[in-house]
């Protein structure tokens, strides 16, 4: 028996063998001249939808095409959280199908992406917020999703040592979703990377897209940076880079890029044992298996492709830190980055068909498509084999824009560096 | 100072960076021992012999000082107690100071003994990625045993447990030419671009400037070559255009020049002074920068290079010449470069024992030769180190001669050096990968920027004179850039001997066929990645460095992988049978080192957090013990208690029902108050507005909606004509800032072609709402006899330029959000306070009472008024009820999208008003609206509560709310969910008026 | 990131706010729906040079029309808002 | 007839004096904005020639005319004027003006505060993310920007030493506190202070 299985015997197996019979954990693939489905972005939206596109949909003869290595998008570099605590009908399905399916991950694709639901608590400060946070709370039980409102009280006995007394806004309570947590990211990409591969997936790393080769209004295939491939289907799965490959197709996309940066702490002994979002600042943290605290804030604001921010930011990220816990004014920044956010115009995600026959596009996730992944590559799959939305994922069209169907949980309106 | 002798430190010798007549004491892990002012506190162990300072990550195995700069891996402390507790802190660049406390970490019980240092045991088990691989099963056990089982072990130093009781400060700082490190390219440099005139900073991580120049035996105009640099430094100090920055570390290069630079103020005191900032932050903003930053030395990769003992050779040299310290007495020295070799000439004038050299190189060096033979080592060219033994320690190390042979040399040093990699950090953080040189065999920096210089070991430059030459260079390339020239060149020094660097790369180290017989060859030492980690990454494919890194976790640590990353690269480069250039290396990020969260945060934090916006009533209010709540920044009067007044809703229904029944006033200075002046004033209202302005009457008042153009809600509020070309806008509270940007946008943007001005005038104004019955009676007692305030003569929504008490300038306007007979009046801020206290003397026969926030809350309820939580952003003009405003004669902001057909869909939920069908039942703002029997599911949800309190006016709780086709439904019971409070009521859908729908009493 | 204030020169972001495309034009009042939609949701994003509306909010509160790289974060030009669109309206 | 209302100060009148250095409240003056109407800037400055000799600078920069008015750029197309306390400056403006000019009173909406002293630029610079190096930012100069948070018009004394924050009425409490505190962390060791 090789090991491909991953389980503790075969780790003891691998102990006594000197660790010499582990294989790739992916092929390191080639393309061929042509698939059924190409998905364009190895992130975790693309990973995951060849997955389900091959074990539920029963497709083969699928490639995942990378420009670089898989997992190094925003897959690689986000904060972690996932939760389902959503407020609008036409998400809160959605979100949940995604956390149903964090649930039974690591047994479905043999691969321990660490998927802790140690919770998470977005504070209030105002009764304003509270009541919005009831809303949104009670819409969660409503499709039967899990919520608690705490007060002061229960929060504080959570987490003693939030700032309570001394603070410019107070804390007032948090709406907890206990099921919600944080998943390893990179293990994300790597175990649908392998159980996709295991189901006879070409992932195409190093392989970039430059054009999208469309015939009498029909898609054929993607040029890519190591040849032709043909595709009965292309699938874009391209994060903050999507409005650059639609255009390929001659596509605007309802979507700006821009930048959101993320941060880790030096390695502390464990204190913090949930997610907790700052409500009087951008400011939200946990912290890592390693003892990093990994936090992040808002959105830098301005169109880019840099993968980096700015100095205002990680000053306001931090404040928002120090304002909500003082006792981390002596610990350190050991790194912070960028990712590219593929911010839609009313922060909420797309799913469906494009103009361009046989061209799909899964786009739009803005800050939170990392807990969607699943779902996102389940629903996605849906599309490219049925070509019709999956039941969970049928608020995430195109049109919407045009009809006004906007899913806009904030209400920041159409303007992509407010959501 | 009286220390007992047993504690006095070896004597020190030449150090040139310590003064030996100021003895102080301090602790490690609860035993005082002698340090001498200058000394880090990495020094000062190595001075007292103490050579074990820290636990590995992983295995927790027994770990020395590693080097003497800010890449230590393995010497991490926790320093100080109690709230100013500072874990990971690296000892090598801590400066004692008297009565300083530091603490192992990372080990239980105890730094010698290590129950976790059974970890080391299951290593086999606890390979690369082995958490990937397991834990699965059961799945519940992930939460509940599994993570738990990690988490107890994560992480390295505890954070401390209260605030933060220091204060930190942020500051700006503007210059000509940057200048990042103080050792020979920095100082040159600095000195060439100040001389030319430009404004020049220079900034220093290290407390004292001279970089390798103190580290090392060498000389400069025949003086040792740290005088030079002194000399240097106090001329740059002297000149009125430099600024010179010690203790102050760039952290990171950010767009338009700006860098990000943390001063470590006062963490060389046992405590800042009163009022010292412990850290400053600058933002440092540079025309041009120039990056001296030196070059960290590399370990090398054999079986047990961990144990303490195992040091960088230019540590070694730095420990003996800067600090005086020979950090042991029975060395051997292990390079692969002609660097290495200094430190036995170094050990060797110390006082240490050579014991062995061994030269990696396979062409024997002619130096190490002569060196052999000079110091009586054993000389193994083309040797290696092919383990070490020891517990606690090095006692011996294992050496391996070109053939293959191994024997075994007693020792308590092991000097290492694989070369040196330029601490290029700064050069990429805009994203530019460095290229390698493989004459070095090192990366370098590959950036080309216009406003970047690169001198001295960053740039890969390897003597003293060249590193000089090129730091005065960039200086004066770098102020030419800003125009400042120079006509002379800066006088140099004149270097001694010509430094050699020839190095041949020994990657591994270890003998590949058998790698890990003898033990763990570590390359990261802080999270314990060993070459075998690199080697099984590799074959399960993880052959990006990029994917090596997260796989392993390499390079992730505190040092960022300062010292591991180039060896972990090129290691995997042979196991994939690629170059190094092919491999590549992983991205640097900021900051270049591990900042302090408090610096950046500077003062922005507890109640200074944010500022504080207070209106003109704030001190009066606080006399009358008002409730304070915060409304955006301001701070608001939320409620007003008097004496035996027990709950807050007693004080605001008091306060209500004497709005209702008497009088009683208002602070509303915080809505946002614009003053609109111009010929095209009422086109452009018709633009922002959905409703008709032109024909507003001079003197009248209009309530008004904006929409995005989306066509969803923006906000409202009451705009008053002052006179043909005048108007005062109102917003809400929340939108005065944005709707100052909107119709800046407007009129810049948009319609550039409208004669319009308009100004903030919400800070200008106290404006107070007065309401009741009784108000107009009140009014009457402060306004000049002039003014006719009749019912007739200033009915509703009139608005007027007044005088009041005596002449004192001031607007009134009718308004009302309660519903009663209403006023709002305007005077000149410095006047606000006054104002209220004479409305408190001129009402009291009228019964008058102050009210906040909460009062004017159920108020606007009772009286249907839309307010925040109905104005989210997600609701439109139809939604609001207000779906008839939207004029179709014109053309507005928002009309085009408004008329999309999800936003004109009946059945959208609309504004009602919620009555329970048994009054005491709480309505709680956020509960979902189904209908009556239908099951608690998703699926029947037709709307939710935005606003409820309780109105002792009708003495019932009520509320407003969005229902589906909701204005066709009054008189329908429904059932109102709160499922997380597992509550159901039930309530009558009713008008959104609860109070005098007819509106007769505002019009009274 | 440092932003010339065509009035203030140059000054740092926390000054100013983000307004996103400055080369969408608002359509006349009667054009077809779908000059709405593109002009209000429909955007190029393109990575490189960008045309982008600043405003200086905490400062001159000028609306400032930019030539930025979105890859490298350079800033080509900055112009008055008013300026450059008076030139586009005069053809110039 | 009832008694005037009396003026309060948003702030005490004492100065605030630490490491030799003073903050203090500026003596209260009369301020009116002017935002000259469409293309009518040229007009509007010839009516202020001949007024009070001086015309709106263009640069941001604070102008003297007679009478203790000073007239500085307070926006894009905005000036302050201010007189000293007691001016009926709105009507005396309003006849040199006519309709050339939204003229807005603007007294009560700002307070300033002086910060003073050897040593006040390196405060000053804790706040304001300007170059304060007097050949950049020279006496006499205003900028319109943020202290720390809080948006303020900074002015620089002709004596150098000394700035002026003008800041909104409802946030001076908070800035006087930032400036404070700012005073008490001190001089930077590496700032070089201007005699
Ligand atoms: C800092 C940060 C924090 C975040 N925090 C959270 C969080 O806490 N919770 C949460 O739910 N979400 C979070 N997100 C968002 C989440 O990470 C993303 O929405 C999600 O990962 C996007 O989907 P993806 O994984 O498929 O994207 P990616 O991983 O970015 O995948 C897209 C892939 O497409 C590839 N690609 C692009 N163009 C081409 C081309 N032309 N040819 C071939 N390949 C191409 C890219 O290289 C990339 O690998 C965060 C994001 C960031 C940056
Ligand atoms: N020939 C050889 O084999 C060899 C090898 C190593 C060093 N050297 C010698 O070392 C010297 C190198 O001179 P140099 O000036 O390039 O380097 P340096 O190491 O002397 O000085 C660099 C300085 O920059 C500081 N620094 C680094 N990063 C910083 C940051 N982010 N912020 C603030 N300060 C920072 C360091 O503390 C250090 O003082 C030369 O004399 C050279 O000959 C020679
Ligand atoms: C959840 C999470 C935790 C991280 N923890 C660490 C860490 O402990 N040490 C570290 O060096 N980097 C850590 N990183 C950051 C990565 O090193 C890296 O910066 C990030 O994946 C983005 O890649 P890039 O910087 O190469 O662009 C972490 C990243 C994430 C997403
Ligand atoms: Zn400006």
């Amino acid at each position: 028996m090789s090991s491909k299985h991953y389980s503790l015997f075969s780790l003891l197996r691998e102990t006594l063998r000197g660790n010499t019979g582990w294989k790739p954990a992916w092929r390191k693939a080639s393309p061929q001249s042509s698939y059924d489905v190409v998905i364009v972005g190895g992130g975790g939206h693309g990973l995951a939808t060849a997955y389900y596109l091959a074990k539920r949909y029963g497709m083969r003869r699928i490639a995942v095409v990378e420009k670089g290595w898989i997992g190094g998008g925003n897959v690689g570099r986000n904060t972690t959280i996932v939760r389902s605590n959503y407020l609008l009908p036409g998400n809160v399905p959605f979100y949940e199908c995604a956390m149903k399916l964090w649930e039974g991950l690591e047994q479905d694709i043999n691969y321990n992406a660490m998927v802790s639901q140690r919770g998470i608590l977005n504070l209030f400060h105002n009764d304003a917020q509270r009541n919005a946070y009831i809303r949104r709370g009670n819409s969660m039980r409503l499709h039967g999703v899990d919520a608690d409102i705490l007060d002061a009280a229960a929060v504080r006995e959570k987490l003693p040592f939030l700032n309570f007394d001394n603070a410019r806004f107070p804390i007032q309570g948090g709406l907890l979703q206990q099921r919600g947590g944080t998943v390893r990211h990179d293990a994300v990409a790597w175990g649908y990377a392998r159980a996709a591969d295991q189901l006879g997936v070409d992932i195409i790393e190093n392989c970039e897209v430059t054009g999208i080769r469309i015939e009498n209004g029909r898609t054929t295939g993607v040029e890519t940076s190591r040849g032709f491939i043909g595709a009965g289907k292309v699938g874009l799965a391209c994060a903050g880079n999507s409005s650059r490959v639609a255009a390929m197709a001659g596509l605007r996309l309802p979507i700006e890029s821009h930048v959101l940066q993320a941060f880790v702490s030096e390695g502390l002994k464990p204190f913090i044992d949930c997610v907790v979002t700052f409500g009087a600042g951008h400011f939200y943290v946990s912290q890592s298996d390693k003892g990093g605290l990994v936090f992040g804030g808002d959105i830098d604001g301005y169109n880019s492709y840099a993968q980096r921010g700015n100095l205002p930011v990680v000053e306001d990220v931090i404040s928002g830190g120090m304002a909500l816990m003082p006792r981390i004014g002596r610990v350190r920044l050991l790194r912070h980055w960028g990712g590219l956010m593929d911010m839609s115009m009313d922060g909420s995600p797309i799913i469906d068909k494009t103009p361009v026959e046989q061209l799909y596009l899964n786009a739009g996730w803005c800050y939170g498509g990392f807990k969607a992944t699943p779902a996102s590559g389940l629903c996605f799959a849906h599309l490219l084999a049925r070509d019709e939305p999956h039941e969970v994922a049928t608020a995430f069209r195109l049109d919407r824009f045009g009809r006004g169907a906007v899913i806009d949980e904030k209400g920041m309106g159409a303007q992509p560096n407010l959501h | 100072m009286n220390t007992p002798s047993k504690l006095s430190p070896p004597k020190r010798t030449r150090a040139n960076g310590v003064d030996t007549s100021k003895a102080l004491t301090f602790t490690f892990d609860g035993r005082a021992y002698t340090a001498y002012e200058g000394d880090t506190l990495a020094s000062a162990l190595l001075a007292n012999n103490v050579r074990l300072t820290g636990r590995s990550f992983k295995y927790h195995r027994p770990r020395g000082i590693l080097s003497a700069g800010p890449e230590e891996p393995n010497a991490l402390m926790e320093l100080r107690t109690g709230a100013r507790r500072e874990p990971n802190s690296r000892a090598t660049v801590t400066e004692v100071f008297h009565g300083l406390s530091a603490a192992s970490q990372n080990r239980w019980p105890s730094l010698a003994f290590d129950a976790l240092g059974v970890n080391g045991l299951l290593s086999p088990v606890f390979t690369a990625g082995f958490y990937y691989k397991t834990f699965m099963w059961p799945a519940c056990f992930w939460e509940k045993v599994y993570e738990p089982m990690i988490r107890n072990a994560a992480g390295l130093g505890r954070a401390a447990k209260e605030a933060d009781p220091d204060h930190y400060e942020q500051a700006n700082a503007f210059c000509d030419v940057l200048v990042v490190g103080s050792g020979p390219a920095g100082l040159a440099a600095a000195l060439s671009a100040a001389e030319t005139g430009a404004r020049v900073i220079l900034c220093e991580q290290d407390y004292l400037t001279g970089g390798r120049l103190r580290a090392e035996n060498i000389t400069l105009d025949n003086k040792p070559a740290w005088q030079w640099g002194e000399e240097v430094t106090a001329r740059l100090r002297a000149m009125p255009n430099v600024r010179l920055m010690t203790r102050s570390c760039v952290f990171g290069r950010y767009d338009g020049g700006t860098f990000g630079v943390i001063e470590r103020v006062a963490d060389h005191l046992p405590q800042p002074e009163e009022n010292q900032p412990r850290q400053r932050y600058w933002r440092i903003v540079a025309k041009q920068c120039v990056v001296a930053t030196g070059a960290i030395e590399r370990p090398v990769v054999f079986p047990n290079n961990d144990r303490p003992g195992v040091m960088l050779a230019g540590s070694v040299r730095t420990y003996i010449n800067r600090y005086g310290v020979a950090p042991g007495r029975k060395a051997v020295i292990y390079t692969n470069n002609d660097d290495g070799l200094r430190t036995v000439t170094d050990l060797y004038q110390a006082g240490a024992d050579i014991v062995a050299i061994v030269d990696a190189r396979p062409v024997p060096s002619p130096l190490a030769q002569s060196l052999a033979q000079q110091t009586g080592a054993f000389l193994f060219p083309g040797g290696r180190i092919s383990n070490t033994l020891g517990r606690l320690g090095v006692a011996a190390a294992v050496i391996g001669n070109k053939a293959g042979k191994d024997q075994r040399f007693a020792c308590d040093l092991i000097a290492v050096s694989g070369g040196w990699n330029p601490d290029l950090a700064l050069t990429t953080h805009h994203g530019t990968r460095p290229v390698y040189n493989e004459q070095i065999a090192a990366f370098v920096p590959s950036i080309k920027a216009h406003d970047l210089h690169i001198a001295g070991m960053v740039a890969g430059t390897l003597t003293t004179r060249d590193t000089l030459h090129e730091g005065a260079e960039a200086g004066r390339k770098a102020a030419a850039a800003c125009g400042f020239d120079s006509a002379g060149t800066t006088e140099l020094p004149s270097a001694g001997v010509d430094e050699t660097y020839a190095i041949h790369p020994t990657w591994s180290g270890i003998d590949q066929t058998a790698p890990q017989k003898a033990g763990k060859a570590f390359i990261d030492f802080q999270n314990d990645v060993t070459a075998k980690d690199v080697k099984q990454a590799a074959q399960e494919g993880f052959r990006s460095v990029e994917h090596l890194k997260r796989y392993t976790t390499l390079g992730m640590a505190t040092d960022q992988g300062k010292t591991s990353n180039v060896n972990a690269l090129a290691m995997l480069a042979e196991f994939t049978d690629r170059t190094i250039p092919e491999t590549g290396t992983t991205l640097i990020r900021p900051p270049a080192q591990p900042v302090t969260l408090g610096a950046i945060a500077g003062p922005n934090r507890e109640k200074h957090f944010k500022p504080t916006r207070l209106p003109p009533t704030h001190q009066w209010a606080t006399e009358q013990n008002a409730v304070f709540t915060s409304n955006g920044l301001w701070q608001r009067a939320q409620w007003y208690p008097r004496a035996g007044e027990t709950h807050w809703l007693e004080t605001v229904n008091r306060e209500v029902n004497t709005v209702r029944n008497a009088v009683g006033f208002c602070d509303v200075t915080t809505l946002g108050k614009i003053d609109i002046q111009g010929p095209d004033a009422a086109s452009f209202l018709e633009k922002l507005y959905v409703n008709a302005w032109q024909k507003l009457a001079v003197g009248r008042a209009r309530y008004g909606l904006m929409l995005r153009e989306d066509g969803f809600a923006f906000d409202d509020g009451t705009t008053a004509r002052l006179s043909p070309t005048h108007y005062v806008m109102t917003t809400t509270t929340a939108n005065a800032g944005p709707a100052m940007q909107h119709l800046e946008f407007c009129h810049q943007v948009l319609w550039p072609e409208l004669d319009v001005q308009f100004i903030s005038v919400t800070d200008e104004w106290a404006q107070i709402a007065v309401a009741g019955p009784n108000s107009r009676e009140v009014i009457r007692q402060l306004i000049d006899p002039a003014f006719d305030i009749s019912n007739e003569a200033f009915g509703y929504m009139a608005a007027a330029e007044i005088t009041i008490c005596g002449g004192q300038q001031a607007r009134l306007f009718r308004l009302s959000f309660s519903g009663e007979l209403a006023y709002e009046l305007a005077v000149p801020a410095r006047f606000g306070d006054a104002l209220a206290r004479r409305l408190m003397e001129v009402g009291a026969p009228y019964g008058i009472a102050p009210y906040g926030t909460e009062a004017l809350g159920v108020m606007r309820i009772e009286k249907g008024h839309p307010a925040g939580p109905e104005l989210n952003g997600q609701t439109t003009a139809h939604d609001l009820g207000m779906g008839r405003m939207l004029s179709s004669k014109k053309e507005f902001i928002g009309k085009a999208m408004a008329a999309r057909p999800a936003l004109t869909d009946p059945r959208r939920p609309t504004l009602v008003g919620l009555r329970p069908v048994v009054a005491t039942d709480a309505l709680v703002a956020g509960s979902h609206l189904l209908p009556k029997g239908s099951p608690a599911s998703a699926e029947y949800d037709q709307g939710w509560i935005s606003s409820s309190a309780w109105s002792p006016t009708c003495n019932s709780w009520i509320a407003l709310g969005f229902l589906s086709e909701g204005p066709s439904r009054h008189g329908e019971i429904i059932a109102v969910h709160n499922p997380l409070s597992g509550t159901v009521t039930e309530a009558e859908i009713v008008s959104p008026v609860f109070v005098d729908p007819e509106g007769k009493r505002l019009h009274a | 990131m440092r932003i010339t204030c065509p009035h203030c020169g140059s000054r740092g972001l926390e000054e100013f706010t983000y307004r996103g495309d400055a080369t969408v034009r608002r359509p006349a009042p009667d054009a077809p729906h779908d000059a709405w939609v593109d002009y209000v949701y429909l955007r190029d994003n393109p990575a490189g040079l960008h045309k982008e509306l600043w405003y200086h909010g905490n400062g001159c509160r000028s609306w400032i029309v930019a030539e930025r790289n979105t890859i490298t974060h350079e800033i080509h030009s900055t112009r008055l808002a008013t300026e450059a669109l008076s030139e586009e309206k005069s053809g110039s | 007839m009832p008694d005037r209302l009396l003026a309060t100060s948003a702030l005490p009148q004492e100065a605030y004096r630490v490491n030799g250095m003073m903050l203090s409240l500026a003596p209260q003056r009369v301020t009116v904005s002017i935002g000259p109407f469409a293309g009518r800037l040229g007009e509007l400055n010839a009516a202020l020639k001949k007024a009070f000799k001086v015309t709106l600078p263009e640069d941001f920069i604070t102008v003297a005319g007679p009478d203790g008015l000073l007239f500085t750029r307070a926006a894009h197309n905005q000036w302050l004027c201010s007189a000293p306390e007691g001016t009926d400056l709105l009507a005396t403006l309003s006849t040199a003006c006519q309709s050339l000019a939204a003229l807005t009173n603007q007294s009560d909406s700002r307070v300033t505060l002086t910060l003073s002293g050897k040593g006040a630029e390196s405060i000053v610079a804790k706040l304001v993310a300007l170059d304060l190096h007097p050949s950049v930012f020279v006496p006499g100069q205003t900028a319109l920007t943020l202290a720390g948070h809080v948006p303020v018009i900074l002015t620089r004394h002709t004596d150098a030493t000394a700035y002026d924050f003008t800041v909104f009425r409802s946030l001076a409490q908070s800035l006087h506190h930032d400036i404070f505190a700012a005073m008490n962390g001190g001089i930077p060791t590496s700032e070089r202070v201007c005699p």
